[in-house]
């Protein structure tokens, strides 16, 4: 190799650095170093005057190759590469070196700081010695987005992608998109009828030229990278044609087995034909195969005889198909914190002991009750009724540590509800704090406690039992000391959110990670709330944390953004420091392969061969395989050897 | 000069040698090296492991040391190795006659400074075989003989309890008068005995290499014989050979660097071997002896012909080394043997 | 007890029937009692092979040179190779496969049972003063032939250190095997010897390492013996260096020397822990390695550390599975990070 | 070959060379820096994509070269920004750590931990604790190369 030209340009940073680390000392140094044609310092080379200045130097000196001692690269190392290449260097010879956030801001003493700005320093430019001059590798994308999950979030995200003119697939895991928000009954602050106000945005959906939706199905596997992912989607079987399906309920009335319904939380029952409610979308029966008594003629096929236009067919056998997308929108939300972690409050065995959704049921004019407040155990309509918030959240030595976020509102709400549905009846809300933050909130709280008069005591509810047909409820009103002790009719539990049953294989699947709580992670928790560590796949709705409906559709709409600005050019560029293999080397014995996370690397003619577009530079491969048959470029062995010894002269 | 030393009076000898660092055989990882005495020497050993040829051409000799700062031209610091006399006690006959041709190898059109200034400051002392030290002991075949006093500067012989000591150089005489009155003079009776011993020593069974004269014709007759490849097939390309033989005195040239920028570094020798691929790898990648038979060849050929169209005699002294440490049963009298048996 | 003949049979039947291209076993060496490795190509030959407590060769390795002949002339096999293989030898073939450096199609494994007696640790035989011309197995002893008649010995007085510890005498991995599976006949405990060492406090080891390390004359017979060291390079100092059409100056002239030529005790220690952690979950412990050491380094207790917490901190046994992922290329989320600030 | 024994100083300043992956303990040790979170100035950090790109070789390279002290670090379990780097690094960092160890190399030498980028304070937490617990064992001298 023809011995490199790199110039040195050391950053005071006004006083930032220059106050602990002596530059023109540094500069000095470097100007030592066998490769340093060029060492400069100035005051802030990040300023116009600077960067003109290294601009200059490439210029009058030929450099092929930069370093820049200044702040992280986190910061500029953008500017300086971009900078380096208006002056016809490949940007990615220009280092950083990071003498204020690791040194400067961090010492005090300048002998010992100025020392290691040295080391610092003089490793960058021995990286840059042997850095490669590498282009960014040009992806084609497909214009095509898998948003999973069919709950507001997903049915947000994919009409804003599709209104863009992209084409979305929709993946529900449910025979019917809709979600949770579907079994509100209203919301809060406004208290309009949840299904009101997302019916029609279902509609759409099924009715978007752009929008392909998939119910009933799951994502299996998923490939490939940023603009182009493979992913596999596995539809089940409704053994029902929903084109000719007229929803007659003819089925429905044959068949024989009654199991608990779903959507009603098993407040109500449902046969193994059936529509999860009257406004599903696809507007189609399904077949329950786990409850039919066996989708065969001889055993039953009651329904198949009562079906006059046909729809039914027992044959129908599971789909997967392949689809190339270019971004993915993952929204699958959540669950409620099971009743059974709750050992205090009867671990879900105590009757008339609901959780909140199954309240909105029960307040639903479509619900168990049609409408009418009638406790479960006896269809009494209750007097007293209980509601208990932070059930199973903000308590990290038993459930969840967090803050489930929309409890206090919708248990306002809920006392609200059932005031109205029973003005003689008494509401108690036992709540830790009230946290109302949101446009009408506090409001929304004050007039339920004031208008509505529901009771708020402050204080944790320590045991529920049944006593003579109600529920004893023994707690503490931290306000006025006192022991409490209710005879409730009802008691609503506001139990927490917790990311939705198969997030964790999601996460695998997609290969993106989660945070403690088992939510999605986001990349960044301010600057990149709705990105997860993987490029073009984005996060919306519960599924990365709790929160109301206005912000999960604000999440998915602002996904749908990211997704509409990623997939607006034609092409993406990928960073050109991937692995490479030194095929004189390589003995194909798959240690890379296996230790991928990308899936990456594939044996080809007994090599291995790195697909540069999957490929995240990670280095995984390189520590693994005992040959140093594969480096990261600009990473490489030698590299990392030559700053060691940089660090340690 | 020549003297009898009774055994316990050893020690009195080597305590004598107050100028001398003393290394004899000694058994320390269940092998036999040369070590420093420490002032107790014991002559009880079957061969060593290694041969005493580090002693005169260390695995490792810095030649000098670099250093280039930026603009200034390199400077050189030559190193010398360190003048110590050195009396090595327990040398077999196959390792002085081995120390004889490193001699020649290294003065030979030129004089190697860093082999010489080591090596005028090493004195062997012998000591003869009464029996073969292993059962792959060839020195007969090779021109050299149990009792040889070849390359010593005393040869030392057991008489049960004594040993009669010989001195064969100047260096030998200077050391034996060092100890002064621990020797005795030797009777009619030693002399006898002397005789007698090494007469049953050369009367000793050995391995032999068949009609020794005619191997280095006949080995140049075979060159391009197919038993090479064969006789190599088990041959693990290690270095083992090579490195414990007391002739073989190949070396590698490198500069060791300590800092990149500025230069500095050490240039360095150090043993090469033969027998590894890239001996005589070229840049191209292109290896005139690209398989191990080759490479046997080259060690073979090394020993029993070049050399002996080089200096008049067998490099190979016969001490079976290179047959007993061999992990995978390559016997070079078998080699030999094998390869010239079938020419005419 | 394994019949010779039954293995005679056996490799010269397959030759004859042209069922394999050649069968790698033993054969008498004329160093003395020592049998030495062979790869026999005809029937005539199945004679050669022998069956002894000095066959302690691990085979696998000339599968390896084998397939880098292949490589070299590129000349391509249509028949597999045969192998005589002990439970060790097995076990590193299996590793190799594992490892596709060639596929289970291409070797016809003819196992032998080591039956718990194990092999021979010429070492022990030469402390204990005995010069043989000849030995045999018989039962739990090895007999061997000495100028003083015949001298039976049990096995385990001279038995290598890993047959004293092995686990699986027999070879799991087989097409056809000779000899009784007495799998959990070991003699001592599993890593007995490491045990003992460990019980050194660190000063101690460090006064042991740091004499073995500074005695290495870096012949490098423990690579070439190593049928896991199949690299066309060693990372930490190669003595060879593959050199294609394809390789540029720039590779030529930068290497990256991890080490020197310089058998000083850094560089000898750096290439022995080198080796030592790229065997890891690699290593099957035939120690062929501390065999073939001139110098006696006990190379057997660093491999058996890398083997022990391998086994007990990662659950991982090498050359247990062919299809398995390789220790250091997989990761468990039990893994143990207590280590870790 | 014998090397001379490194002479003890009483100025003695431990050197430390720290490889910090690039997505949380690099950004970890930024965050100190901003904090001005003042700490010793005895390791200087190499950045690498991952803790699963650090070979055994980069340790032993670095205590060859006369490191005292060597530090990896990264990102929590589960955090890994390339999914499962820092799984892979956990186990082959645990057997250099055990070897290092099992020849009798003082344990201290060679530390491991898991800095996020969130965590400013730990990081020099990490550093300054490592830095006192090597000034007690003097330069190392066992795997440094002593050349004349």
């Amino acid at each position: 190799m023809t011995k490199k030209r790199t110039g040195v340009f050391v950053c005071h940073c006004g006083n930032n650095i220059a106050a602990t680390v002596d530059v023109k000392k540094v500069a000095e140094a470097m100007s030592n170093e066998e490769n340093v044609v060029a060492s400069e310092d100035y005051v802030y080379m990040c300023s116009d005057p600077g960067q003109n200045a290294v601009l200059q130097s490439i210029k009058d000196n030929k450099l092929d190759s930069v370093v820049i001692s200044c702040c992280s690269p986190n910061l500029h190392e953008k500017t300086f590469r971009d900078n380096a290449k208006r002056a016809g260097l490949n940007s990615f010879t220009c280092e950083i070196a990071n003498i204020r956030e690791q040194c400067a801001w961090v010492h005090k003493d300048k002998a010992v700081a100025t020392e290691k700005a040295i080391k610092i320093s003089r490793s960058a430019v021995r990286r840059a010695g042997r850095d490669q001059a590498l282009e960014p590798i040009a992806v084609p994308v497909t214009r095509k987005v898998l948003v999973i999950g069919g709950g507001i979030a997903g049915i947000q995200a994919a009409l804003d992608i599709a209104n863009a003119g992209l084409k979305v697939i929709l993946v529900e895991k449910l025979a019917t998109i809709g979600g949770h928000m579907l079994q509100l009954s209203e919301t809060f602050p406004t208290l309009d009828c949840s299904q009101c106000i997302l019916s029609p945005k279902m509609v759409d959906v099924s009715r978007h030229e752009n929008i392909e939706l998939m119910t009933y199905s799951e994502v299996q596997e998923v490939n490939g990278s940023v603009g182009n992912f493979q992913v596999k989607i596995k539809q089940k079987p409704s053994y029902v044609d929903p084109e000719l399906c007229k929803i007659c309920d003819d089925c429905a009335a044959v068949c024989p087995v009654v199991v608990p319904n779903e959507h009603d939380l098993g407040l109500t029952a449902r046969r193994a034909i059936h529509i999860p409610f009257a406004q599903a979308i696809p507007a189609s029966y399904t077949l329950d195969e786990n409850a039919c008594l066996g989708l065969n003629p001889v055993r039953c096929g009651k329904c198949k005889d009562a079906c006059d236009v046909g729809a039914i067919n027992y044959d129908m056998l599971p789909k997967t198909v392949t689809e190339e997308v270019g971004a993915i929108v993952v929204a699958t939300g959540y669950d409620l914190y099971a009743q059974e972690h709750m050992n205090e409050l009867g671990g879900g065995q105590i009757d008339d002991v609901l959780d909140g959704l199954q309240f909105e049921r029960l307040c639903s004019a479509s619900g168990a009750t049609k409408g009418h407040v009638l406790r479960p155990s006896d269809r009494t309509v209750p007097k007293d009724v209980v509601f208990i918030q932070c059930v199973g959240s903000r308590d990290p030595a038993n459930h969840c540590a967090y803050c489930s976020k929309i409890c206090c509102m919708y248990t306002a709400k809920h006392a609200s509800l059932y005031k109205h549905h029973v003005p003689d009846g008494r509401a108690y809300v036992f709540y830790i704090d009230i946290r109302s933050g949101g446009k009408g909130y506090e409001e929304f709280v004050q007039r339920i406690m004031e208008e509505d008069e529901a009771i708020y005591l402050r204080g944790r509810v320590s045991k529920l039992y049944r006593k003579d047909g109600k529920v004893r409820v023994l707690g503490t009103d931290t306000l006025t000391g006192q022991n409490v002790e209710i005879d409730a009719d009802m008691v609503v539990l506001a139990l927490a959110m917790e990311p939705s049953k198969g997030t964790a294989d999601i996460a695998k699947t997609l290969k993106i990670g989660r945070d403690k709580d088992g939510f999605l992670a986001e990349a960044h928790p301010k600057l990149k709330p709705v990105e997860s560590v993987t490029a073009g796949i984005f996060l919306a709705g519960c599924a990365q944390g709790p929160k109301d409906i206005p912000e999960t559709v604000s999440q998915a709409s602002a996904a749908a953004a990211k997704v509409i600005g990623l997939l607006s050019q034609p092409t993406l560029s990928h960073a050109p420091t991937v692995a490479k293999v030194r095929n004189s080397h390589c003995t194909g014995c798959e240690m890379c392969v296996t230790a991928c996370p990308y899936n990456a690397i594939s044996l080809e003619n007994g090599k291995a061969l790195v697909n540069e577009v999957l490929c995240e530079g990670c280095g995984s491969c390189s520590a693994t395989c005992v040959r140093s048959a594969i480096e990261v470029k600009n990473t490489t062995g030698l590299q990392i050897q030559e700053m060691i010894e940089a660090c340690l002269a | 000069m020549e003297k009898i030393l009774a055994k316990n009076k050893l020690d009195d000898w080597v305590a004598a040698l107050s100028d001398w660092q003393v290394s004899a055989p000694i058994m320390e990882d269940d092998i036999w090296s040369y070590k420093a005495s420490k002032g107790k020497v014991q002559l009880e050993h079957s061969n060593t492991v290694q041969p005493p040829k580090g002693f005169s051409f260390p695995q490792r000799e810095v030649f000098f040391s670099f250093e280039q700062i930026k603009g200034q031209p390199p400077r050189l610091t030559p190193i010398q190795p360190k003048a110590a006399r050195h009396a090595v006690f327990g040398v077999r006959p196959c390792d002085g006659a081995g120390a004889v041709r490193m001699d020649t190898v290294f003065n030979d059109q030129f004089q190697d400074n860093y082999y010489q200034a080591r090596r005028s400051n090493v004195a062997y002392v012998g000591l003869a075989c009464n029996k073969p030290q292993g059962i792959n002991c060839f020195c007969q075949s090779v021109g050299g003989s149990p009792v040889s006093s070849q390359g010593m500067d005393v040869l030392m012989t057991d008489l049960g309890d004594r040993y009669y000591v010989a001195a064969v150089t100047e260096t030998g005489k200077a050391l034996m008068t060092a100890g002064g009155k621990v020797f005795g003079e030797p009777s009619a009776d030693d002399k006898k005995k002397l005789k007698q011993t090494h007469a049953d020593a050369l009367a000793q069974p050995q391995r032999a290499i068949n009609n020794v004269d005619a191997v280095p014709a006949k080995l140049k007759a075979s060159f391009d014989s197919p038993l090479w490849e064969e006789l190599a097939r088990a041959c693990i390309g290690c270095g083992a050979c090579t490195f414990l033989c007391p002739t073989c005195h190949c070396f590698d040239i490198n500069d060791e660097n300590t800092s990149s920028s500025p230069l500095r570094g050490n240039r360095v020798r150090t043993w090469d071997n033969c027998q590894f691929p890239d001996f005589t790898m070229h840049t191209s990648g292109h290896n005139p002896r690209e398989n191990q038979g080759a490479r046997l060849r080259q060690r073979v050929n090394h020993k029993f012909q070049y050399f002996h169209e080089n200096f008049g005699m067998s490099q190979c002294t016969g001490c079976g080394r290179c047959i007993t440490e061999c992990s995978v049963g390559v016997d070079i009298v078998n080699v030999v043997n094998k390869v010239t048996e079938h020419v005419g | 007890m394994i019949n010779l003949q039954d293995m005679r049979d056996t490799a010269r039947n397959m030759l004859a029937k042209n069922e394999v291209r050649g069968v790698i076993g033993y054969r008498r060496s004329t160093n003395g009692m020592l049998a030495e490795p062979v790869v026999i190509t005809k029937p005539e030959q199945a004679d050669e092979l022998i069956w002894d407590p000095t066959c302690f060769h691990n085979l696998s390795l000339y599968l390896v040179e084998d397939r880098k002949f292949l490589a070299h002339t590129r000349a391509k096999a249509d028949l597999p190779i045969a192998i005589i293989a002990k439970g060790c030898d097995a076990r590193s073939t299996v590793v190799l496969m594992q490892e596709n450096y060639f596929e289970r199609k291409d070797v016809y494994i003819i196992g032998v049972s080591c039956e718990g007696t194990g092999v021979l640790d010429e070492r022990k035989l030469v402390k204990k003063g005995i010069r043989a011309t000849n030995s045999a197995f018989d039962g739990d002893d090895f007999v061997f032939t000495t100028e003083q008649g015949e001298q039976r010995i049990p096995a385990r007085e001279v038995m290598a250190d890993r047959c004293l510890e092995c686990r699986e005498c027999f070879p799991k991995e087989h097409n056809i095997v000779l000899g009784e599976d007495k799998t959990g006949r070991q003699l001592d405990a599993p890593f007995t010897a490491l045990k003992r060492f460990e019980e050194l406090d660190p000063a101690a080891r460090w006064e042991f390492w740091d004499h073995q390390f500074e005695r290495c004359i870096r012949c490098f017979a423990c690579r070439s013996v190593c049928p896991m060291c199949y690299c066309d390079e060693c990372i930490v100092d190669s003595t060879s260096f593959p050199v294609t059409g394809q390789t540029t100056a720039d590779e030529k002239a930068n290497r990256v020397k991890w080490i020197e030529r310089s058998a000083t005790r850094a560089e000898n220690m750096t290439y022995h822990m080198t080796r030592v952690l790229h065997l890891a979950g690699r290593c099957i412990d035939c120690n062929e390695c501390e065999r073939v050491c001139p110098v006696n380094i006990p190379l057997r207790l660093l491999n058996n550390k890398m083997e022990r917490e391998a086994r007990e901190q990662f659950g991982y046994e090498p050359g247990a599975s062919i299809g398995g992922p390789s220790l250091t290329a997989s990761f468990l989320d039990t893994d143990p990070g207590k280590f870790i600030r | 070959m014998s090397e001379q024994q490194a002479e003890v100083t009483t100025d003695y300043e431990p050197r430390i060379v720290a490889f910090l992956c690039k997505w949380c303990s690099s950004a970890g040790s930024d965050l100190a820096g901003v904090s001005r979170i003042q700490y010793p100035s005895n390791a200087t950090p190499i950045t690498v994509p991952c803790t699963g790109s650090i070979s055994p070789n980069y340790i032993l390279s670095a205590l060859k070269k006369g490191a005292d002290g060597v530090l990896v670090s990264g990102c929590h379990i589960g955090d890994c920004h390339y999914i499962e780097g820092n799984f892979l690094a956990r186990r082959k960092i645990h057997l250099v750590k055990e070897l290092l160890g099992f020849v009798g190399i003082e344990q201290d030498r060679f530390r491991m931990s898991w800095v996020s980028a969130a965590e400013g304070a730990k990081y020099s937490q990490v550093i300054k604790d490592f830095v006192e617990d090597l000034r007690p064992l003097g330069p190392q001298t066992k795997v440094k190369a002593g050349r004349s």
